[in-house]
């Protein structure tokens, strides 16, 4: 394992502080237990958004925090949930006493561990709800399994509760929205190559020259069909096609398209990849509206990408297009 | 079992799990994200440094401050699950001397909170696996007479037998369960860590 | 080799395509020649900005196409400096009559091609001017080699240059603040893994698992000396100390300190080392006053960081201040 | 020469670099950025493409158009250097057929344009090191009474030796020259294609 690092057990402080000084103007950090908030926290009378997870899918989330995206942003461990101390300690520092709206992915442990927090933040008298995305189509939902994970539509959701919230929205709007946001958004990702977590030091999968994981998550773990390396052509197309029948997108239906890099796949590729894609929902009457391309939900250095769509309206594209200032999203101001 | 007993265990915990951390980040590479090892090394490193601050009367104050520093140091699914059984294990020693029947009945409690938090059934391929025949092994031995380190080593047999046997389960529950048919043939890291608790119990309580 | 493409010898028009399926807000993309120029050239009475250079390196140049930044870019193939058409092509499409400035990178073919081109486009009667940057200081300068590369910093010289040309500056003005910044912007890079271009299929140079190339340049070169891997503070002091001793940077000097990575490089690596940067910029007394975070001038999939210092006075601050607005740098609009 | 000569020229070179083209990258993968094989190829078969449309009288015709099709086609150093290379070589073949002599000072100018354009001198490990002795053998060989095919057949044993010779130099122009000392022990690529355009002149002019 090569890495730009120091040692594995403190990376993500490390780069915690990194960032706190590469952002001054934006980001507050703090460090034990690990906090990102937006500079000018609390926001007063604005709903706080929140959201966090594992460290590793940078930007996400750390990166989305500011004015028009999130309040604050909890990095756990890489890959793994943070836990209830940092919600908690989230909550007091940006909590702007309209009530906080937390923005969970779909994944046993950050469920368990934002639901725990939540409950603490409850017994305080902060009004709390909680939001779980789940936009993966490469899992299959059933009552008897986990359910479908939650990827980078999560982006999609940030940005525009966020913008909901800075709006003044309320938290009853905020929660609906995430919820619209949720039913409404699809993703699939693929992988050419694995990442390797700095405390494993190992890949944390195999994949021979020829061969590609399709239906990957965000946390390096194996996808669900290993298959023969295709052109862009038609790895695009087993992206696409299996999340337009899941919702399902029809011809009409107006869509932000969002190819993102699993953060080793080149800019250049990446472009390549969302040309084709434009084209097939051309092909299929679907109507592009909005895009976001680059790496934005990513597996530390892992190469591939993922594809998601968002069925927008209205009220989602004048959200989408409201004045963002983070880190790694930024227009209007 | 006393304060200084459920202390024991618990550093017990910490050096299993020391030594097997790259066992069970193996696990978990394989079939989920390659962290339980470091989040268990985490978890308990910080639950030495916390028992070691003060002093703990009862077995009980040992074992939800160990609880509730895992939930506060590990994340992930790990950390809520193995947090609350642990708190759940201490709020059922409040004296400060426990008995065989009364480590039993905590260690139901503790069972009984990780399913209840995570919703697994036996099959699923979780820490339920290991977890579920060490508490049936534990109380078998009491009925037949046994004490509390006979319980204990039965008991950590029943654990170690419950993780090899997630191997050729399909999961249900957790990360596993992403891959589906892909998840069989490998051996679950939680069922695994749970085994090393269990075992870690046995060789304390003979001492 | 795995890469999401089609045919090695179509990646850059695809890739083309599909950023201007991307951007139709910001770009307006020409296939043969290849120009990508900004939406609204050509901006009457402006000076324009023209820069260009072989792709692989995205977001530079492509990125940095609009308001606030460069008029036009010029794509070559992959790491191949464009050709004289393609800059003749972008000065008919985005001179709007205040003259011309071409941004060229030190390397014999972009000088040679640009120069070229330089000559053909005064033919016509366009008043037309030409800097090129050499900031990266692994390269000794001699009269008698090619001199030193033009890297990273070239960034921060479109980002002021196109800072004034929009604030209205003539074409004298610009020319003068862009030797202004090629004098006071310096960089050095390395590489922990080298990158495959397409059409060759292989990694341009092997690394062991242990060795890290110091010097590299940003098109697969090998770099000027191999070493053993060392931690992130080594590293990122091996890469700033010959920096700052070039210029060479002095206690009490204002700086803008750029991050950049080669583009497999995780964003939490990246910050990691952004924060050791600071940090030992700090214990020499240069004030760090702006920054820029991420992986903006890039070689493919290498993974590898550069670092670049630019001294700062106001005049450089406020136009790096200034708003911008193109795909990869955006604020305050 | 007449114009037939050139286009087949041109045709020998586009074949010739068209199988070397991996050659080519694999000398520039070492001591520059892996481009030159990829860059003249383009630029030949954009050749090809170009003399196809047109009837063209003169050699000087095929060659200025091969020169102005390089300088739009081909990018990087590569691009200016030949393309100027051909234009010149053109522009002094402006007549219908050109004798050997003409084709010597024709070729004498070309590498003029290629030194005033890139500054090289013989010793910097490029194009120079094999388009200067394969010039001096074109003119020997004429000197010593021999015709068009055997200078050529001579200047491209010398391009060749000439190419083979840039191996041990340092670069000192030309992306090789960042690499300092470490750009010795390896063929310069430039040479190399340099070494395959006087080849191909001299099978076309045998025939
Ligand atoms: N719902 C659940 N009930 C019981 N145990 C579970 C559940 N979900 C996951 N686990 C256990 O957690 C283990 C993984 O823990 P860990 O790797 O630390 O967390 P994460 O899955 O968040 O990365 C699994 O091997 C499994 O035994
Ligand atoms: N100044 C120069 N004069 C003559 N030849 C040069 C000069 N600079 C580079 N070359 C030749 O160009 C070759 C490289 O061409 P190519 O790879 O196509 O362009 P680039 O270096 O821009 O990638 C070198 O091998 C060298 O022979
Ligand atoms: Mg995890
Ligand atoms: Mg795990
Ligand atoms: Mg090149
Ligand atoms: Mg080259």
């Amino acid at each position: 394992m090569k890495k730009i690092i120091n040692d594995p057990s403190t990376v993500v402080d490390e780069a915690l502080q990194g960032m706190a000084l590469a952002h001054p103007d934006l980001l507050r950090v703090q460090r034990d237990p690990a906090v990102i908030a937006r500079a000018d926290a609390p926001v007063r009378g604005k709903v706080a958004i929140i959201s966090g997870g594992g460290s590793g899918h940078e930007p996400m989330h750390g990166g989305f925090v500011g004015a028009g995206m999130l309040d604050a942003a909890c990095p756990g461990a890489v890959f793994t949930s943070p836990t209830p101390d940092q919600v908690q300690a989230a909550v007091e520092q940006v909590n702007g006493g309209a009530g906080v709206l937390l923005v969970v992915k779909n994944y046993t442990g950050d469920v368990l561990n934002f639901e725990t927090a939540a409950e603490l933040v409850a017994m305080d008298d902060v009004e709390v709800r909680t939001v779980v995305i789940d936009d993966d189509v490469a899992v299959k939902d059933s009552l008897y399994t986990a359910g479908r994970r939650g990827v980078a539509g999560t982006v999609l959701l940030e940005k525009i509760v966020g913008a909901a919230a800075e709006q003044g929205a309320d938290l009853d709007r905020c929660e609906a929205l995430a919820r619209k946001v949720i039913a409404n958004v699809r993703s699939l990702g693929l992988a050419l190559t694995a990442c390797t977590v700095p405390h494993v030091g190992q890949p944390s999968f195999e994949l021979a020259d020829d061969e590609y994981e399709l239906g990957i998550g965000i946390h390096g773990e194996p996808g669900r069909e290993r298959r023969q390396m295709e052109p862009a052509d038609d790895l695009v197309r087993r992206l696409l096609d299996p999340v337009l029948e899941d919702l399902p997108f029809a011809a009409g239906d107006r869509v932000l398209l969002f190819t993102n890099s699993m953060g080793g796949t080149p800019l250049v590729e990446l472009y390549l990849a969302h040309g084709i894609a434009e084209k097939l929902l051309a092909e299929r009457g679907i109507v592009v509206e909005r895009r976001l391309v680059g790496p934005y939900v990513t597996s530390l250095e892992m190469q591939g990408m993922s594809l998601t769509l968002l069925k927008l309206d209205d009220e989602l594209t004048e959200l989408w297009d409201a004045p963002v200032r983070t880190a790694a999203l930024r227009w209007g101001m | 079992m006393d304060a200084a007993l459920a202390r024991a265990w618990v550093q017990a915990i910490a050096a299993a799990i020391d030594e097997h951390t790259d066992q069970l980040t193996q696990l978990d590479s394989a079939i989920g994200d390659a962290d339980h090892g470091a989040n268990m090394r985490r978890g308990f490193s910080a639950c030495l440094d916390a028992l070691a601050d003060t002093p703990l009367e009862t077995p009980g104050d040992v074992l939800v401050r160990t609880g509730a520093t895992l939930i506060s140091s590990v994340g992930g699914a790990a950390g809520p699950l193995y947090g609350s059984a642990f708190r759940a294990i201490g709020r059922a020693l409040a004296g400060p001397d426990a008995g065989a029947e009364q480590v039993l009945s905590a260690l139901t409690e503790g069972l009984t909170a990780v399913k209840r938090l995570g919703a697994a059934v036996p099959g699923d391929k979780t820490i339920v696996d290991a977890y579920t025949p060490a508490v049936a092994a534990f109380e078998q031995e009491l009925w037949e007479g046994g004490g509390l380190a006979a319980a204990a080593a039965h008991a950590a047999e029943a654990a170690e037998a419950g993780a090899r046997a997630t191997t050729t389960m399909q999961a249900r529950k957790g990360r596993a369960s992403y891959l589906g048919p892909r998840s069989v043939g490998h051996q679950d890291p939680g069922a695994t860590s749970t085994a090393l608790i269990f075992r870690a119990l046995a060789e304390v309580t003979v001492r």
